[in-house]
């Protein structure tokens, strides 16, 4: 397999993390669609490691392969910690307005 | 690093005050404590920081790089932050019941600062720039039954997760176009001639991640809404002394890892500088709220610090520094004001020259070094920031751009001097209880501090040399 | 006190008496001094004894210097440098010779008769007003002692402005009446305009020969430096100075509105003396003007216009005093037409004489206006001879004299002039007898419509009418008898060899011109044509006015048609001013004020203010409140900097 | 160096030491004594250091302390040359300003005295500096109190007027701040007395020694004249300053067009000519004609001018104009002029104020056209009125014929028409200034008029001693002119 | 085409599938469900890639922990489809028109890249568990340990904003 195959996969997903930002206006869809987003990128580093490993394989180098996966465990942290700070955040919204239409408030613009 | 470990666990320490401790007053002095120990610590590590024998040993693998660059910085931010407890302890403790927990958050901030000023690796800035973050999209939803705080909250949690996935798309980008396969900012191999395309990807998507943490144009769009929505205490803080800390982070990307390709990506940065200050200034010249307008002025700000990026030299490290101490001072005693005031309307501040001379002089003082006038520390960082720009060869006209707006910015921020002085009082402006004797020399000695750096600016810069 | 000897008569004496002349100038600055500070407690009669006490003892040390120069000791007294900088030095210093010499035996002179004379006259004004006055017309003295006594251009500049300020001072003495303050201040602005023509030509001699003192400005090795473009420049220009000060034309109108001043001020400064100024620096850069022929030639044609169209004028004026005034701008034209044809001498010879006779018939006049109690219209006038005696043989000997009359010295010195015209071109001398006739003719309308004939003012006038008191008949003597007598100086070679005495004291000061002019010697049997023909026509003129106007009628007069029109509103020409001049300039800054500075400059500044508030307005409409759109314009932004990082090359 | 108190340093530190005091005291006399007390030491040590102009005694005149070595700049300041005459002038006109003023009462005294002695000591900073970092901050620093004077006890419009002032001036100078660092990156490295050693170096002196292209000085030549000219103001950018003049309250007017407006002839003469002389030939045309263009418009609109002290902004405009352009005849004629003229245009200018603000105290209007027969009620003003005026339009024998004649001088051997246009000036002047006199003063009084009464003995006093020093100096202008002799000397040299 | 080419395929086409199923579907529980797809298809590829540790934390965190939290809340908001009012279809096609060009750039642009990069397929040690576990707790201490205070914020946050008070 080449990378270009997992970028343009990961891209791919990335993008349709992004466009269901733009389009969704269920606050927590929109925050599904950043966790997609997320995964786009796991995805990629893993595929990067193994990129890396299998040129420096191929050089007998030693392998830094493990960095990324650990970079990807700790993205899946942090995004733990986000999801409970987030939800805790909608949840609360919902409670005061009752809804979780991101569009739903706006008194600060402009 | 002393810093770091002692952030860390004095946030848990307030943590538990906020469990333990019912007393709503404690806290504050608590964090006081706490900041002055920071303070301390980090001091002895920037004095002997040679030598290595007064601070935490740990063996960081080299993910993390002390220098006396870096820790003048966190000095800095130390410091501000000890101005900031003293000035509006009072104020976080008016937001809500947890005190003790909007403590620890910030000393939690803190370390996630002092992370995104010691860096040395991809890993740790994102770690750090998410530290900084999620507290403070907690922090900036603690008023919880006002739905501008709730909003404000939505939009900085849903446009921040954002932004870090773009930041880790970039970070994926530049590990996977690095050939040396490593995360660590300094062991980034671009090869010669043009940078890969790949690094070039990831470096656009970094310059996204973090201008949108600086809040540079056009990736601003939540600062107004979030500085607004905030409690203004919180604003205070994370329109100080987290955006410098970005700015800080930002910088030390780009020198360590693509100062040496800068020619190849600086057109994105004076894309982004003027836009930024074109955007801050010209915004906030037609808003009546004094915070909003400050949130707007923090964007303006945001682009003459945006010239350290451009620049990316030694006197554009000093002009942040000194910028850093300004900004925050400056922006910290503003606020500080601002949050007594019953009026956040313009129009609130009118007469106050004449029922609280000192309130108003001192927050003349740090609207004059906002908009940097001379004696002021605003003046020199500014200037420090031109001179930095100008050094850079070739684009000199940038300078005069960002001069052009800081003439602009002088249109704002006077029309703040203007109602405080040239207009006559209406309302009780102050709830005069509000204004202790601590607090108006607190002030003062903001004021003092101002004027002091501005005069000789020595005073920051020269740790960087120490 | 640094003495420089005189080049022209050289005195190595550094103790020469001449070094006390400073103290010519200082009296009569003290004496403003003292009626100006002192105005409020000084009586009357001590302000005026004052003031006159100063001129009388400048007159008197006049005198001592006259005699000292008339001797052979001429003199430059220098005092100290008012500056110095490297390219150019202005030392205050006075230059004592025949010319300065004489025209300070007539400022003083004449300018004491006039002091005397004012005590009476202006008695009904206040004693703060009558010190006020008093002290300007010392002050008037002092800088006219300043224009002629200085040893170069610049202290002829401190004079010749100090006297156009005294004049605007004096002018507006009555300062309640706007017309007066504006007649004051047209004639300092036409002044001025005259001035900037003054300051052009010294400039210009400045940055050519570095220096304005006389005597090195008219040495030979300064004049070698000069070419003939400079010379004509810096003539031409000076000449716009004399023009403004002497009214000529164009400049001249401000000169009859001067006539609103107090009567002896007419006499003094628009008659006597400053008006002459501009004879007196021609007369001094006499070798400049002779080097420069196209220039003499400018200068005798305006000042043969001058004289032409002014006589016009006063041929149909009815106040006595603008009648005078016109025929002072008239006689100055002669007097620049005599300088024109390098008739210096006869020039200042008709400065000397015309100060007599103009003066006393000013003074005249305004012995006839004080008693008419302020009325100067001719036409209520008539009859005065039986009531006013003095004033009226003074007054007709005044206008034989300015008549052109033989023996009187009006004759003399026109005569001289007229030579001088007729030598250079006989069409300039047939013109100036055309306006001696006319002279002759205004005056004895004047004389007849005021002295002769019937009373035809109101009977509370009539009933006023009396002589004058002695302090104003006096000066009226004094100055008929000079009137008579003072052309003696000047008597032709013709009729007397070694008769023109003011010729042979003068010489000194026109000999490098004469050196130079061409001569245009003509015939004796020609000179004595000339002059016969000049009287003979002027004495039938003469007779004209008298027989026409010795019984003139109100009823007679019948409404002014074609050409006596235009004349009657003296050709029309402040009019043309105020539409050529005064009105596009007023349009013009009208233009400035209210386009350029309100709409442009300030439209320019406060529209960029606008246009920054403009787009506030308009910029923060992309903070719409919405996440999504937010997050729209970020990847919008996004697209952007991926463009320019991707797609743009460096 | 800098072992003793320099005079330099006095005149820097006297000002702020009393305008601090000024601050904290509420009782209006005292503060009046202070600051007039202050302004006068400031005037003693001004006219003592005149004993001390000579070479020799340069330790009494310059000092350098030690300040942000590493930038290359040190706070150099020294006493000489035009600045010389400046602080002279500065020094004399703040007793003068205080004296006519003394009755006035302004709310919140402290305040008000202290900033005026705040924006002493910025402009004797300005005169004295020579360092471009120290100039810059004393040029900025002279300007916001002044602000804060016009604002908070200008007229109606204070706030909108002087906050264009400020943005526009404000402006200028950051505009002429990025001139300096540009300058500053291209001059040559310092090293201090202590052995420290900086890249670049703020110093005037290397400003002078910097290496610019032409190219390079072109537009840096407009960055810093732009700052200067706003200053002046140089027409087209004058806008800011009749309104500014209008509201000001007359002691600060007095300050903004005596002293203020010359910060910008320094400027020119020790800022902006010596440092680029490749640029200044080049564009030498371009300003005179903008100068003298400006002569003209602003005396055309001053004689459109119904509001008295619109009337004396437009006439300071047009002075200005020719005092700029005889900057850049560059000849010594007129650079002696210029000197003479600075200092007697800031004497003519405060006594016109005078007199201005004493006519509006006491009638209580600024229209002329309600005005007239002033003259009657107050004789002693008008003849000094009189005088002031006839020295503002440069009569002989007055201070102001000197200088202007020198000029004229000067500007004629640079370009002869430059000169007769510019003379057109002098004739205007006449117009404008003569109306207004007639205006005011003569004529009968009016309602309005009838109640004025004479000055007061401290006024009579200010402006007797205008007045003596209009004539001392019209008629022995030398020492003035001494004065200034080193400072052209160099100029014409370079 | 190896069985690795073609289980690349599939699960990628899975994943894509159910990204724009995801975004597409109105009911949010939907969406939830198909997301969950998502995160298997993309264990599908760590196991295909060999990161057998990832594998399962993915499941086992996001698919199992991460989206049962998502349903709960969503189930106690009572959301359906309903609640979500119709977006502008002008700024939905505007924000797919971006997002679609943004792809294009990129991949326009890393597509141009002409050298091979192989990507080690099911090989390789450095996804196991061992390997990592020590590579984590020995070089990646410091952030192991700092990643605490991230977690310790997002405890006092969850307290903060939602204690009810």
């Amino acid at each position: 397999m080449d990378i270009k195959a997992y970028i343009a996969l990961s891209l791919t997903l990335f993008t349709i993390g992004i466009v269901g930002v733009l389009t969704r206006r269920n606050a927590i869809i929109v925050f599904m669609c950043v966790e997609v987003m997320l995964n786009a990128v796991n995805l990629l580093l893993v595929a990067f490691s193994n990129m890396h490993a299998a040129s420096n394989a191929a050089k007998a180098l030693p392998t830094f392969a493990s960095d990324a996966q650990i970079f990807v465990f700790f993205i899946m942290i942090v995004a733990a910690a986000e999801v409970s700070v987030g939800l805790s955040i909608i949840v609360m919204l919902y409670r005061n307005t009752h809804s979780i239409d991101v569009n739903f408030l706006n008194r600060l613009k402009n | 690093m002393n810093a770091i470990l002692l952030s860390a666990i004095w946030g848990v320490l307030m943590m538990f005050s906020g469990v333990f401790i019912k007393s709503k007053t404690t806290p504050k002095y608590l964090a006081v404590a706490g900041i002055l120990l920071l303070f301390i610590a980090n001091a002895l590590e920037l004095n002997v920081f040679n030598t290595g024998s007064l601070h935490f040993n740990i063996d960081t693998k080299e993910m993390l790089n002390i220098n006396s660059f870096n820790l003048t910085f966190i000095a800095v931010v130390l410091a501000c932050t000890l101005l900031f407890f003293l000035l509006n302890g009072r104020d976080v403790e008016k937001v809500g019941e947890h005190v003790g927990e909007y403590f620890a958050l910030i000393f939690f901030v803190i370390c996630g600062v002092c992370l995104a000023a010691t860096y040395n690796t991809l890993l740790l800035l994102f770690l750090g720039i998410e530290i900084m973050s999620i507290p403070l999209y907690i922090l900036t939803g603690s008023d919880k039954r006002n739905l501008k705080s709730n909003e404000a909250s939505l939009k900085y949690f849903l446009m921040g997760a954002f932004s870090t996935g773009i930041m880790l798309m970039g970070i994926a980008f530049i590990y996977g176009g690095n050939p040396n396969g490593s995360f660590f900012i300094n062991n980034i191999q671009m090869g010669e001639g043009s940078m890969p395309v790949m690094i070039a990807v990831g470096l656009v998507f970094m310059i996204i991640a973090l201008s949108f943490k600086v809040s540079a144009a056009p990736f601003h769009f939540w600062t107004p809404d979030v500085y607004d929505g905030a409690p203004t205490v919180f604003t205070s803080f994370m329109s100080t002394i987290v955006k410098v800390a970005g700015f800080f982070a930002f910088v030390r990307l780009f020198e360590n890892s693509f100062g040496k390709v800068q020619s190849q990506w600086q057109n994105l940065i004076v894309f982004i500088t003027v836009l930024t200050l074109l955007i801050g200034n010209i915004t906030a010249v037609f808003q009546q709220s004094v915070k909003r307008m400050l949130a707007y002025s923090s964007i303006a700000q945001a682009g003459f610090m945006m010239l350290a990026v451009f620049a990316l030299n030694d006197r554009a490290k000093e002009g942040l520094l000194l910028y850093s101490a300004a900004y925050s001072i400056a922006t910290i005693g503003v606020f500080a004001v601002l949050i007594k005031m019953n009026d956040y309307t313009i129009e609130g501040f009118n007469g106050l020259g004449k029922t609280h001379s000192l309130l108003a002089l001192c927050t003349t003082v740090f609207l004059l070094s906002l908009t940097g006038i001379p004696l002021t520390a605003g003046f020199q960082s500014k200037f420090f920031m031109l001179m930095a720009a100008a050094e850079n060869t070739g684009k000199f006209w940038l300078v005069i751009v960002a001069v052009i707006f800081a003439a602009i910015s002088a249109y704002y921020y006077f029309k703040v001097i203007q109602a405080m002085y040239f207009k006559e009082p209406g309302v009780e402006v102050i709830d005069d209880k509000e204004i202790t004797g601590s607090f108006k020399i607190m002030l003062a000695i903001a004021a003092i501090l101002i004027i002091a750096i501005g005069i000789y600016p020595e005073l920051v810069v020269g740790w960087m040399y120490h | 006190m640094v003495c420089r000897p005189s080049t022209v008569v050289s005195l190595k004496n550094m103790n020469n008496v001449l070094q006390i002349v400073w103290l010519i100038p200082l009296l009569p600055l003290i004496g403003f001094l003292i009626t100006g500070i002192y105005r409020n407690k000084l009586s009357k009669g001590a302000a005026g004894f004052i003031a006159s006490a100063a001129i009388f003892g400048s007159f008197a040390l006049s005198v001592f210097v006259f005699f000292q120069v008339k001797a052979g000791n001429t003199f430059i007294a220098h005092y100290f440098n008012l500056f110095k900088i490297e390219s150019l030095t202005v030392p205050l210093e006075f230059k004592i010779d025949q010319l300065s010499t004489l025209f300070l035996l007539i400022i003083t002179g004449v300018g004491f008769l006039i002091h005397v004379y004012s005590t009476s006259y202006m008695h009904e004004e206040d004693s703060k007003d009558f010190a006020k006055y008093f002290s300007y017309l010392n002050l008037f003295v002092f800088s006219m002692l300043l224009l002629v006594m200085g040893g170069n251009y610049v202290i002829m500049f401190f004079g010749w402005e100090g006297v156009g300020l005294c004049s605007y001072l004096l002018i507006g003495f009555w300062f309640k009446n706007n017309d007066y303050t504006n007649a004051a201040k047209k004639a300092f602005i036409m002044n001025r305009i005259g001035d900037l023509g003054f300051l052009l030509g010294l400039f210009w001699l400045i940055s050519i020969i570095g220096t304005v003192s006389y005597d090195e400005v008219f040495s030979a090795a300064s004049l070698a430096r000069l070419s003939t473009t400079d010379i004509t420049g810096i003539t031409l220009l000076f000449f716009v100075g004399a023009c403004g000060k002497s009214a000529q034309i164009p400049f001249y109108t401000w000169l009859p509105d001067a006539m609103a001043g107090p009567t002896p001020v007419s006499a003094l400064i628009h008659a006597a003396t400053m008006v002459t100024a501009g004879i007196y620096m021609i007369a001094r850069s006499n070798v400049l003007y002779t080097m420069a022929p196209a220039t003499q030639n400018v200068v005798a044609i305006i000042g043969l216009t001058t004289a032409i169209v002014a006589a016009t004028i006063a041929i149909k004026q009815n106040d006595i005093k603008k009648v005078l005034a016109y025929s002072t701008v008239s006689q100055l034209g002669y007097m620049f037409l005599g300088l024109g044809v390098g008739a210096y001498t006869g020039a200042v010879f008709h400065v000397m004489t015309h100060a007599f006779f103009k003066a006393l018939l000013f003074l005249g006049a305004g012995s006839v206006i004080h008693a008419m109690g302020g009325e100067q219209d001719m036409r209520n006038m008539g009859g005065l001879k039986k009531y006013m005696s003095i004033t009226n043989i003074t007054f007709l000997l005044g206008c034989i004299a300015i008549s052109g009359m033989p023996p009187f010295s009006g004759f003399f010195s026109k005569d001289e002039i007229l030579a001088g015209a007729f030598a250079k071109s006989p069409l300039l001398w047939g013109i100036g007898i055309a306006g001696a006739m006319m002279t002759a003719f205004y005056m004895f309308r004047l004389y007849a419509m005021t002295f002769l004939g019937k009373f035809r003012g109101t009977h509370d006038q009539e009933h006023h009418l009396h002589e004058s008191p002695k302090a104003i008949t006096f000066p009226l003597i004094v100055l008929a008898i000079l009137a008579v007598v003072g052309g003696w100086v000047g008597i032709p070679e013709i009729f007397m060899h070694g008769g023109h005495k003011l010729s042979a004291f003068l010489e000194p000061v026109f000999a490098q011109s004469n050196a130079i002019a061409v001569k245009h010697e003509i015939s004796h049997s020609t000179e004595f044509l000339i002059m016969g023909v000049s009287v003979l026509l002027s004495l039938l003129s003469l007779l004209f006015g008298l027989k026409v106007f010795s019984n003139y009628k109100r009823e007679n007069e019948v409404p002014a048609t074609g050409i006596a029109t235009v004349l009657e509103n003296k050709w029309y020409v402040d009019e043309i001013y105020d539409k050529v001049i005064t009105q596009p300039l007023q349009g013009l800054a009208a233009f400035f004020n209210n386009v350029i500075e309100k709409k442009v400059i300030d439209g320019l500044v406060n529209g960029t203010g606008k246009f920054v508030n403009y787009g506030s307005r308009q910029l923060r409409w992309l903070q719409s409140g919405q996440v999504g759109a937010y997050i729209l314009l970020m990847v919008i932004g996004m697209l952007l900097l991926f463009i320019i990082q991707l797609f743009i090359k460096n | 160096m800098g072992t003793f108190i320099t005079f330099p340093e006095l005149l820097l530190w006297l000002p702020l030491l009393a305008g601090i005091i000024c601050f904290f005291i509420k009782d209006i006399k005292i503060v009046k004594a202070i600051a007039f007390t202050g302004s006068l030491l400031v005037l003693g040590v001004a006219l003592i250091s005149l004993l001390y102009t000579s070479k020799g005694y340069l330790t009494y005149n310059a000092v350098n302390y030690l300040w942000l070595q590493n930038l290359g700049t040190s706070f150099y300041i020294s006493l000489d040359g035009a600045g010389r005459i400046l602080t002279l002038l500065t020094a004399v006109s703040f007793p003068l300003i205080f004296l006519s003023t003394y009755k006035n009462n302004y709310k919140n005294a402290g305040a008000f005295f202290g900033l005026m002695m705040l924006a002493e000591c910025g402009l004797m900073g300005v005169f004295v500096a020579k360092d471009a970092l120290v100039f810059y901050f004393f040029w900025e620093l002279a300007l916001i109190p002044v602000y804060f004077l016009c604002s908070i006890w200008g007229g109606e419009k204070r706030i909108q007027a002087t906050f264009k002032f400020f943005v526009y001036t404000f402006l200028g100078s950051l505009l002429m701040l990025t001139g300096i660092i540009y300058v500053y990156l291209h001059t040559g490295p310092r090293v201090f007395e202590d052995a420290v050693v900086s890249l670049h170096s703020f110093s005037l002196q290397s400003f002078y020694t910097a290496t610019l292209s032409e190219g390079e000085q072109s537009w840096l030549f407009w960055l810093f004249f732009i700052a200067f000219a706003i200053k002046m103001p140089v027409f087209p950018f004058h806008t800011w300053q009749p309104d500014t003049y209008d509201q000001s309250p007359t002691p600060v007017t007095m300050v903004l067009s005596g002293l203020m407006v010359k910060m910008g002839l320094f400027g020119v003469i020790k800022w902006l000519i010596p440092i680029f002389p490749l640029a200044v030939p080049k564009f030498t045309n371009i300003v005179m004609i903008l100068c003298i263009a400006g002569i003209i418009y602003a005396s055309c609109i001053a004689m459109m001018q119904n509001n008295l002290k619109k009337l004396v902004a437009y006439s300071s405009i047009a002075h200005i104009g020719l005092m700029c352009a005889a900057i850049f005849a560059m000849n010594e004629m007129s650079l002696q002029g210029i000197m003479t003229q600075m200092f007697s245009h800031g004497i003519n200018i405060i006594g016109l104020w005078i007199v201005v603000e004493m006519i509006e105290q006491k009638t209580g209007v600024k229209h002329m056209s309600e005005l007239g027969g002033v003259a009657q009620k107050a004789p002693v003003l008008t003849i000094m009125l009189v005088i002031i005026a006839f020295a503002n339009i440069a009569l002989p024998l007055t201070n102001a014929f000197v200088g202007e004649f020198m000029m004229f001088a000067g500007i004629y051997q640079h370009s002869v028409w430059m000169a007769a246009v510019a003379g057109i000036g002098i004739i205007l002047a006449a117009v404008y200034t003569l109306n207004m006199i007639q205006k005011v003063f003569y004529g009968n009084t009016n309602e309005i008029t009838a109640t004025v009464t004479d000055i007061s003995f401290a006024q009579k006093l200010a402006l007797g001693l205008i007045v003596a020093m209009i004539f001392t100096f019209g008629i022995y202008p030398q020492p003035m002119i001494d004065l200034a002799k080193e400072a052209v000397a160099s100029l014409v040299a370079s | 085409m190896g069985i690795t080419t073609i289980s690349f395929i599939l699960l990628s086409l899975m994943a894509v599938g159910s990204g724009i199923m995801m975004i597409l579907s109105k009911n949010p529980v939907n969406s939830i469900l198909w997301l969950i797809v998502l995160f298997f298809a993309i264990s599908g590829h760590y196991i295909l890639l060999n990161a057998q540790f990832l594998a399962i934390v993915n499941i086992i965190v996001y698919a199992g922990a991460i989206m049962v939290l998502f349903l709960f809340v969503v189930m106690l908001m009572n959301l359906n489809a309903e609640s979500e009012p119709a977006k502008n279809h002008r700024l939905q096609l505007i924000a797919i028109i971006s997002g679609g060009s943004l792809l294009l750039i990129l991949l326009s642009a890393i597509m141009t890249v002409k050298e091979a990069h192989p990507v080690m397929v099911a090989a390789g040690n450095a996804g196991l568990i061992k390997t990592l576990g020590k590579v984590l707790f020995t070089d990646y201490v410091l952030p192991f340990e700092i990643s605490s205070v991230l977690f310790l914020s997002a405890m006092v946050g969850a307290v903060v904003i939602g204690k009810k008070d």
